[in-house]
C-alpha cells in the first residue's frame, strides 16, 4: 500500500526524521492560509505518482496569492489520470544539495537494502552504477553505525556529513522495519545548513502486513471492479480485452493470458482465484466475470490444492442461480477431475484437456 | 538419487490440525511420504490420518526425529512456527502458507542461514522427489520418476508443464517450487547447482515469469557452470508494466525483471525458452534424445 | 546496579506487565494513609536484600491503624545492617498460586536465559531440578512465542495460563534487553483471578550500560571508601585486616590476598586498580590505600599493560607529597621494569623480582 | 603446530590511532606479529608504526588481507567495531576493552556464532603462539616457545604464572586469555580441546577463578575427554562470599562457582591443583618429566 507523501512525512518524524514544517490543506483558500502562515512556500500536490514534479504539481511560491493561483492550477491538473484531493504547502528550505536515499527489500539477497547517492533529484534513476551505493543490511544485528560509515565511504561523505548520516540512517531503518515498508524512500534527501531533511517521503507498506498496523489508514489506487475483487480476496485486474479468463494461480494465469493472445486473442481481465478456494468464492469470482459482460468465458483449471469438483460445483451453482449464457471454453483437470467433469456433464457441459485446445477453442468463439 | 529429499526423509507437520493440514497429510502418506509426526499447540494426544500429534516440534523431536517439516499455518503465525522449526533443528523446512509479511520472510530466511537450513517457499507448492517423497500440496498423480529436473516459480503452472512431460512419457527427478513471494528461500540457481550435481538429472525445465532478478541469476550461473540442457518457460509476456516501487524499484532491477531481458539472458546462456507452456515438452524429449 | 522493588516495578509496568497499585512511603503517617486509601494492603521495606520477607520486612494488614503500627516495626528492623528508608503500601492481591519467573544472563551459553517454575516463593532455591525450567534464548531472534509455549509445556502449564505467559514473558523479555539488565527477577509471581501479577520485582542493572540509561537513578550498597574508589574507578572492597594491598589486575589481586593468608597475614583490602592506569590514577590509589591507616603496604606489580616506570613515580610523587611512613613491600616486574626499578632505587626503595617473596615479607613486617 | 594463530596470522588493529592502540601495535611488531593495517574512522591515510590507517575494516581488506582483528576502542564502540570486523569476514576477534556491556558481549557473540567466528574476550589481554605473534597486550618477553598451553581467565596471574615458568626454563606454545567478564566468547573447555590436539602441547595449565561454572565445565571435559596433564591454579580462595545476583543467581549456579565446587571438580578430574600460583611452575616441571 502507497502511503501519500504526508502520510510517509508523518511516519518519519515519529521515528525522529527531520521533515520541512508543513500544512495538509484541501482547498485553494486554506493553500492560501497556510501560505500566510508559513512564509515561502512550496505547494505539493498529493497524488500516487512517481511524476509529480515533471507534471506541473509542485509549485515555489512566495505569497498568499501565488500560493492560491497555484494550488488552483494544481487541483485542475490530471497525473496519469489521477486528481488531487489535498496539498501539502511546506516552508521552503534552503537546499545545498539533493542527495538520495531509500531503504528496500533485496530479494536477491533476502534482506533490507540501503540505496543511496550524493546524485538525488528528478533523474535518481539514470545515476551511474558507481554513483549509486548499496547495502544490504543483515538484519539479524540491522543497521549498525559501522554500516552507515561504510556507506558514508563509499559515496565518498565524510566530516560532518557522515555524523548526520549516522545520526539519520538508523531512524529510517528503524522506521522501514516497525512499519513493515517494502520502501522508504527519500528524494531529495535535502542537505541544508541544518543538516539532512526528508524533503520527500515515498513509503509503501507490505500489504500482507498491514494486518499489524491498524493505526494506519487505508489507501487503495484500484478501480471499483478491483476493488469488490479485493474484498473477495481474488487477485484482478482489468485488461480491456473481450475474453474473460479465470485461473488458479498467479503463474497459470498469466500464462493462459500469454497464450489468448498467442493465439490472436484479446483478454478482458486477469483473474487468479487463488489456491484451495472453497465453493463460495469460486461462485463469487465467477459471478464477478460475469458482471464484466465479456464476449467469451475461458477458465483454465489445473487442480493441485483447488479441487475441481468445488469449482464445477461452483460453476453449475451459478448457472442456475444467475444463468450463463456466453459461450464458455472450460479446461479442467487435476485434483478431483473426474468428480468434477461428471458434475459438468450432468449439466451438457464440455470439458477440455488440454490448456492449448481451450485457448484456442475460446479465440475461436470471437472471431 | 535425490536433491533435498527422497523415501527416508522424516517429515513433520506444522498445522496438522487444520484443514489443509489434515487434507494434504493424507495426501502425502498417499504418495509414500514419511510422515513421523505432527504438530498443533494444544493438540497434543490427537491422532491425525494415523500421525500422532504434539504440542511442539520439540516435544515431537524427542520421541520422533525428523528431517523437515511442512508448515500450514495461516500466515501471521508462519514466522513463530519456522523459527520454531529452525530451533528445533529441522533441516528442511517448506512453507506453504501465502500472504506471509515480508519483514517476517527475511527473519526466517535469516535465521535458517544461521542453522545452516533450507527454506522452500514460502508460498510454494513444496518439493517433490517423484515416485519416493513429496513435500508440499502438489497434486501427486503428475510426479512420476523420470530424468527431468524441474523448477518453477509458480506452482499451477508448474503443474501444467509437469503434466504435459507426464502425458508425454517423460518423468522427472525432483521436482521444486521456490515459491511465488520477493523473499523466498530457494532461488534458481540454488536448485539448479543441485540438478547439475544430481547424477539422475538429465535436463532441466525453469518455470520463471516476469519481476526481480532470479531469472537472470540463473542465466549468468548456467552460462559459466552447467552442462546440462536447460529449457525454460516464462510468463508474463502480455502483463502490462507493473506498478513501480518508487525510484528504487528500478534502481534495482536497472532494466532486468522483464519478459524481454528475461527471454536474452536465457536464451544466451544457451537456454531453449519455449513460447508457449505446451511447447516445453517437445524441447524436452528433443534435449533428452540427444543426451 | 540492583534496583528498588519500587523501581523494579515502575519499569515493569512502564512495559506493560501488570503490577499491584501501591504507594511508595516515607514516614509513618504516610503508610496509613496510603492503606486508608488502598484498603486491605502488604507493607514492605524496600531495601536491597533477598531475605527481607523473613527478616519481618513484610506485613499484611487491613486497616489504617496497623498499617502505621507495622510501617513503624519495619523502619526500626535492620537487614544485614541495612535499615528501611522507604516503605512500599500494595493493595492486597488474591494469589490462587506463587510462580517464578526470572531473565538473567547465561554465562555459558553466552545468551539471555529463562528461569521459570510453577514452584515459586520464599523458598524457590531449593526447588527441585526438574521443576526448574531453563530456556537459554536466541538474542538474534529473541524471546519467540514458541518459546513461551514450550517453557509452558515443560512447567505443565497449558490453556488459559499458557496464553497468560505467552503475553506477559515477552514483554520482561523487552524490559530485560532495552533496560541492559543482568537480572529482571518475580518471586512471586502471583497467579490471581485477573491473571499473572508481578508481585515482587528484584532487577539488577549492568553497571557498564548504565552510561546508555541516564533516566535511573544511582544507587549504591558501598562504604564511603568504596564509593571514593568507586569515583576513581578502582575496584576496591574492605576487609578489615592490617596489610593493605594493591596489584593490577583482578586475579592476581586475589592471588596475592590468598597468598597473604596462606602466609598467615591478614589483607586490609582488594584494591586492583586495573591495567593500564596513568600516573594520576595510579597515585589516587595509593593515597585511597594510605588513608586506610593500615599496618603495611604490600604493592604486587606485573606490568603489561601496566607500565613499571609509571607505577614506581607515582609512588615517588606520593612519598613527596604526603610521606610514606608505613613499612612498604614493594614487587614490580614487567613493562618497563627496569626503568621503574632505577626510579625507586634513586629514592632508596628495594623491590622484589617474585610475589612469594614479597608476600611473605609483609606478613613478616606485620609480626 | 599453533592453536587459533601462527606466524603468518595477519592481523588488523582496531583503533590503532590511540594511544593504547598505536603502544601495543609497536609492541606487537616488535614480537613478530604480521600487523597489515589499521582502522580508525576518519583516519585514512596517516601511518602508525609504519602500519598504513584505513577508515573502515571494509576499506582495509580491499588492500590488505587479513585473519584476524585487535579491538582498542573505548567500551561503548566495542559492539559496532566486532560486529563491522565479522561481516567484514575476520574468523578471530580479539576484544581488549573492559566493561562492554553485558547485552553488548551477547549480541557479539551471537554474530560470532553466525559467522563462524572466534571472539578472545571482552577483557582479556589476548593470545599468543609464543615466539611466533601475539595478539594482545601481554608482555613479549615472558611469552617463549616451549611444551606448555596456557589458558587463563585473569591477565596479571597469567603471566605471573607464565613469568614463573619462563624463569625456570619452561616455554610454552599458546597461551590464550579468556577474558574476565561474565559473557566472553572462548571458554576453558574450547581451549583445552585444542591443546588436547595440537601436537606441540604436552601439558597444559589452567588458570581460573571464583564465580561462574566454566571450571566445572572444563573438569567434566578433561575427565571425558583429555589424556595429557592439566595443573590448575585457582584465584579466590580467601575471597569473602559475592553478593548475589538474586535467586536466579543460586539457581544457575546450584553450589557451583565457589572455590571448594571448582578445587573438587577439577581434582576429581585427575587435575594437580595448586595451592599458591609459585607452586604451578614445580607441577608442571613434573608432569613433563613424566612425559
Amino acid at each position: 500500500m502507497k502511503l501519500y507523501e504526508h502520510m510517509g512525512k508523518e511516519l518519519f518524524a515519529r521515528c525522529g526524521i527531520p521533515v520541512p514544517r508543513g500544512k495538509l490543506v484541501e482547498t485553494v483558500d486554506q493553500a492560501g492560509e497556510a501560505a500566510a502562515e508559513l512564509g515561502e512556500v512550496v505547494i505539493k500536490s498529493q497524488v500516487l505518482t512517481g511524476k509529480r514534479g515533471k507534471a506541473g504539481g509542485i509549485a515555489f511560491v512566495s505569497n498568499p496569492g501565488e500560493a492560491k493561483k497555484e494550488a488552483a492550477r494544481i487541483f485542475d491538473l490530471k497525473f496519469d489520470g489521477l486528481t488531487t484531493e489535498k496539498l501539502l504547502v511546506e516552508e521552503k528550505i534552503q537546499i545545498e544539495q539533493e542527495l538520495y536515499l531509500a531503504l528496500t527489500i533485496d530479494g536477491a539477497a533476502r534482506r533490507p537494502l540501503v540505496l543511496a547517492s550524493l546524485d538525488g533529484g528528478m533523474d535518481v534513476e539514470e545515476v551511474a552504477e558507481e554513483r549509486m551505493i548499496r547495502w544490504p543490511v543483515d538484519n539479524t544485528i540491522g543497521l549498525q553505525d559501522y554500516m552507515v560509515r561504510e556507506i558514508c565511504r563509499r559515496m565518498g561523505v565524510t566530516g560532518s556529513l557522515q555524523k548526520e548520516f549516522v545520526k539519520f540512517m538508523p531512524k529510517l531503518y528503524r522506521m522501514f522495519r516497525e512499519m513493515d515498508a517494502e520502501l522508504a524512500e527519500i528524494n531529495p534527501l535535502a542537505l541544508t545548513p541544518d543538516g539532512l531533511i526528508a524533503a520527500d517521503a515515498k513509503v509503501t507498506i507490505d500489504d500482507d502486513a498491514l494486518y499489524r498496523h491498524p493505526q494506519l489508514p487505508r489507501i487503495t489506487e484500484k478501480t471499483a471492479l478491483e476493488l469488490k475483487a479485493e474484498e473477495l480476496d481474488l487477485a484482478y485486474v482489468e485488461l480491456g480485452g473481450d475474453i474473460a479468463v479465470m485461473a488458479n494461480g498467479a503463474g497459470i494465469t498469466m500464462a493462459t493470458l500469454d497464450m489468448v493472445q498467442h493465439y490472436g486473442g484479446d483478454p478482458a481481465n486477469f483473474l487468479d482465484f487463488g489456491g484451495g478456494a472453497d465453493i463460495d468464492k469460486t461462485t463469487q469470482a465467477l459471478e464477478l466475470l460475469l458482471a464484466t459482460a465479456p464476449k467469451v468465458l475461458l477458465i483454465n483449471i489445473f487442480g493441485g490444492i483447488t479441487r475441481c469438483d468445488v469449482v464445477a460445483e461452483a460453476f453449475v451453482r451459478v448457472k442456475e442461480n444467475k444463468g450463463i449464457e456466453l459461450p464458455v471454453s472450460f479446461r479442467l483437470v487435476g485434483t478431483n477431475e473426474s468428480e468434477g467433469r461428471a458434475v459438468l456433464e450432468k449439466e451438457g457441459i464440455k470439458t477440455f484437456n488440454s490448456m492449448d485446445e481451450a485457448v484456442r477453442h475460446a479465440v475461436g468463439l470471437t472471431a | 538419487m535425490s536433491v533435498y529429499i527422497n523415501q527416508d526423509t522424516r517429515v513433520l507437520v506444522q498445522g496438522i490440525t487444520g484443514r489443509q493440514g489434515s487434507f494434504h497429510t493424507a495426501q502425502m502418506l498417499a504418495y509414500g511420504t514419511k510422515i513421523v509426526g505432527g504438530v498443533s499447540p494444544g493438540k497434543r494426544g490427537q491422532v491425525v490420518e494415523g500421525v500422532p500429534v504434539f504440542d511442539s516440534t520439540f516435544e515431537a523431536l524427542e520421541s520422533h526425529p525428523a528431517d523437515a517439516s511442512i508448515l500450514f499455518m495461516p500466515a501471521p503465525f508462519a514466522k513463530d512456527g519456522a523459527l520454531e522449526a529452525l530451533e528445533a533443528g529441522l533441516k528442511i523446512i517448506v512453507l506453504i502458507p501465502e500472504s506471509i509479511p515480508l519483514h517476517d520472510a527475511m527473519d526466517i530466511m535469516a535465521y535458517a542461514r544461521q542453522k545452516n537450513a533450507v527454506v522452500v517457499g514460502p508460498n510454494t507448492f513444496g518439493l517433490v522427489s517423484s515416485g519416493s517423497s513429496k513435500i508440499g500440496i502438489m497434486p501427486g498423480r503428475y510426479f512420476v520418476p523420470g530424468p527431468v529436473g524441474v523448477v518453477s516459480r509458480s506452482g499451477t503452472l508448474c503443474y501444467e508443464i509437469v503434466g504435459n512431460l507426464t502425458n508425454d512419457g517423460i518423468g522427472t527427478t525432483t521436482v521444486v517450487g521456490l515459491g511465488g513471494d520477493r523473499v523466498v528461500g530457494l532461488h534458481f540457481v540454488d536448485v539448479l547447482k543441485k540438478f547439475e550435481e544430481d547424477p539422475a538429472t538429465e535436463t532441466v525445465v525453469l518455470v520463471g515469469e516476469i519481476g526481480g532478478s532470479a531469472e537472470e541469476e540463473a542465466a549468468a550461473y548456467i552460462s559459466s557452470s552447467m552442462i546440462k540442457p536447460v529449457i525454460a518457460y516464462l510468463a508474463g509476456r502480455s502483463a502490462p508494466p507493473g506498478k513501480r516501487m518508487g525510484h528504487a524499484g528500478a534502481i534495482i532491477e536497472r532494466g532486468r525483471g522483464t519478459f524481454e531481458s528475461k527471454v536474452e539472458a536465457l536464451s544466451e546462456a544457451g537456454v531453449k525458452v519455449a513460447d508457449l507452456p505446451t511447447a516445453v515438452s517437445p524441447l524436452v524429449k528433443n534435449a533428452l534424445d540427444k543426451t
